[in-house]
């Protein structure tokens, strides 16, 4: 079987998230939806536009269908955008590491999302959700350029605040006139809640601009290189090591990544 | 080649011109070959060089880039550049290799129908002499 | 150490250490001595490593592109680095002021490949005395024809020196004529004959670009070549006359004939056989005599009311 | 150990031919390439042909699969498997550079079945070398002249014919195909010649490990990428570089998916549709380069991705090559 090769599968749903952000909810045509962990990624292939990674965003032991939510950005993006349920596409995967949850039995958890990066915290938080006595206290801070911008508003506003000793902080870089809550960006906003580092585990995707600064943040507030998990994204074509692009160093973000710990990251050359 | 086989034409088209006497080759009722697939463009100085090749390409047996005669352009100078250009490209087609009678360039304007109807009927004619292009054209 | 060489690294440092230009390009000692590495002097002691002779081969005009270099810049000038200079200004890629020209006549450069098969051993030095060049290899100092030993873009030279600089290592040579024969030959060919010439050239194509990246036309800051709408990454011959013939066109009534195209193709496509062709018609059809010497307008980006019509005069052949 | 005397050489191929697509050294245009062999002149006197054994069993591009259909009806094909193919004359640093990918390609997590499919349709048959050129630095790189890495079969050249050696189970059968035009062998100088063979650029480079704290930030990378033009001469020679891309062709409701050689130096390698670009600028493009081959690839298997052919030094318009680097890091000098 030629891993490159996708399994064909069709898009049943399209949640509309935020203006360019969409969920895709895509089952396979013929047999099962691989098994993947929360952090993982899969290609998916627009047939005749291309493939792209993508991480997913739905949790597998809530054992419902794929869930990617993308945001438009480029040809591949672009055509899933312009896609409706009903349409067949391309899925290979998972691909990969996942978040080393198995590590943070009895931590306090600290969520730190921008954007579109909330996509596979998103898949984590509900993962740690529904095993919400292995750990601590949740925190979950979630920052987008406006109101309107913010994804998985559901259950930014509903669900995960419900949920037992969560908290939820939200902010945006610009409000426009209904917004009451923060303005401010990503890191300024951490720092300005001060979580204490003490026995907490700090888990952040964004751009690659916030993710820099939140990581110095967190330094600030005394979180240990350990304490602090980050994915990392770069270009990818293969999604199996072969294809020589996207590597840190020795390290492979498809296949070594994308999630790795600040720790790791140092050991790595800056170079992403 | 099979009996029935046709040239296939990609006929650039100046739509204030070439395109209009084409349309009035029809309304005319002139009787030309349907070889050609006109495509419209705004003005022949539209006409990326790299769009020949790609008809060629993809399966094309001759080009016709054709537009208002010099003076005559909407644009006022647009098919003048096209008059430079295409001197060098038909030139340099044929230096690569194509036979001269697959690529036309021609002033055609609205009144014109009949020449256009004419351009056709030679090209055909040319290209059925010839039969299928196969150079620069892709293979699957 | 020549006259100009000694003459080049003390107005290099000169340079330099006055703060007039920041950084000077030349060519400086290499891994061997026949093949010197274009060179990008800092400060007086990497001036004092400039190096000046008949070994000094690749055109240096695109450098000027990188921004790494901290400007103003200074750079050495043969007749080819010289119009590849002019091209870039006359483009607007490089602002007249940011560079300093040092011009100096070049008689051709040896290719230490050519070299090195002729003399049968590594060359060590060369030297250029009229239609003969010396080289020294271990064994000793024997002649050999200029054809067999300067690189093929210097053999049909007719620009020696740049046609202005702001300073000068020697006297100038007045600039001689641009002629086409091999063009004209492939031209007396039939059209099957000539599809088989550049079949066989095209299917060789790597699509490196190396041609791209040494032309000193060939800048655009996103090229269509790289853009898969023109032209997909699949390597086959249709898109490999593609892409020749979109880089040619692209470069016609610009190309400077400086040759570095087909120097740098590492399958040895004879690239200025296609540039050469362009600049031919366009002297011949628009009358500009010497169309690789940028001029104030382009020949395509202008016209003149009684151009001929091209397609009607024959086509290939003159 | 057999030999063949040349004059059977033709012989052999024609009759690999008959179930096989045979490449063979043939000149174009005064320089010898690996070429689809239809009884053309065999080429001897060559050092190294232009294109390594890679572009044959890794080709420049490659079908992936194939698709039909619409948005709402799309069918997915895999690419058909490769014919058979057996390779003429390529040299020992090549195929060892072939052998040194197909451990990227077959080792870890996931097989490249494209990979291994073609090369299990592929039978090597190496030619030993008998002269070097200035650019050959294999012994530096812990090979040889004589090398059997990565070879089905071994042809050490001698005045009249070739010694050959069947160095797998697949060059054991190519042999048996040719029973008639083989005879024993009645010494082995010409194994000896090609194993003593000296090469120009000496040294032991096959224990330089770069780690990034060593060299990451040293100016000498800037100095170094000054010169580079960002073209893909070095890597697209290079029987060791394997960077891909992945694209699709379509034409109407038909297409495919191609894989196509990419390469480090070029500007846009890494830009992602939203502009992030990890290595934009020349010098961290060319450290990465050596870096990959002399650092990271021997962290991740062991070996340095290099074979010593020399193609970047003989092609780059610019010297910026393996060996000059090596020279450069005070690990290589002229024997």
């Amino acid at each position: 079987m030629n891993p490159l090769v996708p399994q064909v599968a069709t898009i049943k749903n399209i949640v509309v998230e935020t203006p360019d952000v969409r969920t895709f909810v895509v089952e396979p045509d013929h047999g099962q939806t691989f098994a993947y962990r929360p952090g993982q990624c899969a290609m998916v292939s627009v047939f005749g536009v291309g493939e792209a990674m993508l991480s997913i965003s739905s949790t597998a032991r809530r054992g419902g269908p794929l869930e990617f939510s993308v945001k438009r950005v480029g040809r591949v993006t672009g055509a899933l955008h312009e896609a409706e349920p009903g349409h067949r596409i391309g899925v290979r995967g998972p691909y990969g590491n996942h978040f080393p949850v198995e590590d943070w039995a009895g931590s306090n958890l600290l969520f730190i999302g921008g954007g579109i990066g909330l996509a596979p915290l998103r898949a984590l938080i509900n993962h740690c959700l529904d095993e919400r006595r292995r750990y601590g206290k949740f925190d979950i801070i979630y920052g987008a350029r406006s109101p309107q911008d913010l994804c998985f508003q559901g259950e930014l506003m509903e669900n995960w605040p419900r949920a037992e000793d969560v908290g939820v902080h939200l902010t945006v870089d610009a409000a426009d006139g209904d917004w009451k809550g923060a303005v401010a960006l990503v890191p300024h906003f951490l720092e300005k809640l001060g979580p204490s580092p003490e026995g907490t585990t700090a888990i952040t995707c964004g751009p690659p601009i916030m993710i820099k600064y939140t990581l110095a943040s967190l330094k600030k507030l005394g979180f240990s290189d350990h304490q602090i998990v980050t994915t990392l994204e770069l270009k990818m074509q293969c999604g199996i090591g072969k294809c020589g692009r996207c590597n840190i160093g020795s390290k492979y973000v498809c296949v070594d990544g994308p999630v790795f710990t600040y720790a790791q990251l140092k050991e790595l050359p800056q170079e992403y | 080649m099979s009996l029935t086989w046709e040239p296939k034409i990609v006929g650039f088209a100046c739509q204030w011109c070439t395109y209009a006497g084409a349309d009035l080759a029809g309304t005319s009722r002139l009787q030309y070959p349907a070889t050609v697939r006109p495509i419209r463009v705004p003005c022949s100085g539209r006409v990326n060089p790299a769009f020949v090749l790609r008809a060629f390409q993809r399966g094309a047996d001759g080009v016709l880039v054709a537009g208002c005669h010099p003076g005559d352009c909407h644009y006022t100078t647009g098919n003048l550049f096209t008059r430079r250009r295409y001197s060098l490209v038909k030139r340099f087609l044929e230096y690569l290799g194509m036979e001269p009678e697959r690529f036309r360039v021609e002033w055609i304007s609205a009144a014109e129908g009949k020449r256009f109807a004419q351009v056709v009927q030679e090209m055909t004619a040319d290209l059925k002499q010839l039969g299928p292009n196969w150079k620069m054209r892709e293979t699957t | 150490m020549s006259e100009r060489e000694s003459r080049l690294r003390s107005l290099a440092e000169e340079l330099l250490a006055s703060g007039q230009v920041r950084t000077f390009i030349g060519f400086g000692p290499g891994y061997e001595p026949s093949r010197p590495l274009p060179w990008f002097a800092q400060d007086p002691a990497g001036a004092a490593q400039l190096l000046l002779n008949p070994f000094c081969g690749a055109t240096l005009a695109r450098y000027l592109l990188d921004d790494g270099s901290p400007g103003p810049v200074g750079v050495l000038a043969r007749g080819c680095d010289g119009l590849g200079i002019e091209r870039l200004l006359a483009d607007r890629r490089v602002s007249r002021d940011r560079v300093h020209v040092v011009g100096v006549t070049c008689r051709g450069a040896v290719d230490p490949d050519k070299a090195y098969r002729e003399a049968g051993d590594t060359p060590l030095s060369a030297e250029l005395e009229g239609e003969r060049v010396l080289l020294t290899t271990a064994s000793g100092t024997r002649e050999f024809p200029r054809a067999s030993c300067l690189y093929d873009r210097c053999l049909s030279c007719a620009d020696p020196s740049p046609r202005w600089a702001d300073d000068w290592l020697d006297e100038p040579l007045p600039p001689g004529k641009r002629e086409f024969p091999d063009v004209a030959g492939l031209e007396q060919q039939d059209a099957d004959r000539r599809y088989a010439f550049w079949t066989r050239q095209f299917s060789r194509c790597l699509r490196c670009h190396a041609c791209r990246q040494a032309c000193p036309a060939c800048h655009c800051v996103s090229c269509s070549l790289d853009h898969p709408e023109w032209l997909d990454g699949g390597i086959s011959l249709d898109n490999n006359f593609m892409y020749h013939f979109t880089r040619a066109y692209h470069v016609a009534g610009r190309c400077i004939a400086c040759g570095e195209c087909q120097q740098a193709c590492p399958a040895q496509i004879p690239l200025m056989l296609l540039n050469d062709k362009f600049m031919r018609d366009i002297r011949d059809l628009f009358g500009v005599c010497h169309p690789h010497r940028p001029q104030e307008k382009e020949p395509l980006g202008q016209f003149c009311p009684d151009d001929p019509e091209g397609w009607r005069e024959g086509g290939a052949q003159p | 150990m057999k030999f063949i005397a040349a004059a059977k050489l033709p012989l052999l191929l024609e009759r690999l031919g008959r179930h096989s697509q045979v490449y063979a050294p043939v000149a174009v245009d005064g320089r010898v390439w690996l070429s689809p062999w239809t009884g053309e002149d065999i080429a001897g006197g060559y050092v190294n042909p232009v294109n390594s054994l890679k572009t044959l069993v890794y080709p420049q591009t490659e079908a992936v699969l194939e698709f039909e259909g619409g948005e709402t009806d799309v069918t997915v094909r895999e690419a058909s498997p490769p014919a058979p193919q057996v390779i003429f004359g390529g040299r020992p640093c090549d195929a060892a550079g072939l052998d040194l990918i197909a451990r990227v390609f077959m080792e870890g997590p996931f097989v490249d079945e494209l990979f291994r499919r073609r090369r299990e349709a592929t039978t090597i048959m190496t030619v030993a070398c008998r002269q070097a050129a200035p650019s050959c630095f294999c012994r530096a790189m812990g090979l040889s002249p004589a090398s059997e890495r990565g070879s089905d079969v071994l042809f050490f050249p001698g005045p009249e014919g070739y010694l050959v050696e069947a160095l797998t189970e697949a060059g054991e059968q190519i042999l048996e195909q040719a029973a008639g035009l083989l005879d024993d062998a009645t010494g082995d100088q010409a194994r000896r010649a090609c194993q003593e063979l000296p090469v120009p650029l000496a040294g032991d480079l096959n224990t330089v490990r770069l780690t990034p704290e060593e060299g990451f930030e040293h100016p000498y990378w800037e100095h170094l990428a000054r010169r580079c033009r960002s073209c893909g001469t070095c890597t697209y020679l290079c029987p060791t570089c394997y960077c891909t891309a992945l694209f699709d062709v379509t034409r109407g409701t038909r297409g495919r998916r191609l894989r196509g050689w990419d390469c480090c130096q070029f500007k846009d390698f890494l830009l992602m549709a939203g502009g992030h670009n990890a290595r934009p600028q020349k010098k961290q493009r060319v450290r990465n380069r050596f870096l990959h081959k002399l650092s990271y690839h021997p962290a991740n298997y062991g070996e340095q991705a290099c074979v010593g052919c020399g193609r970047c030094v003989d092609n780059c318009p610019v010297c910026l090559h393996m060996a000059g680097v090596l020279k450069d890091l005070g690990e290589v000098e002229r024997a």
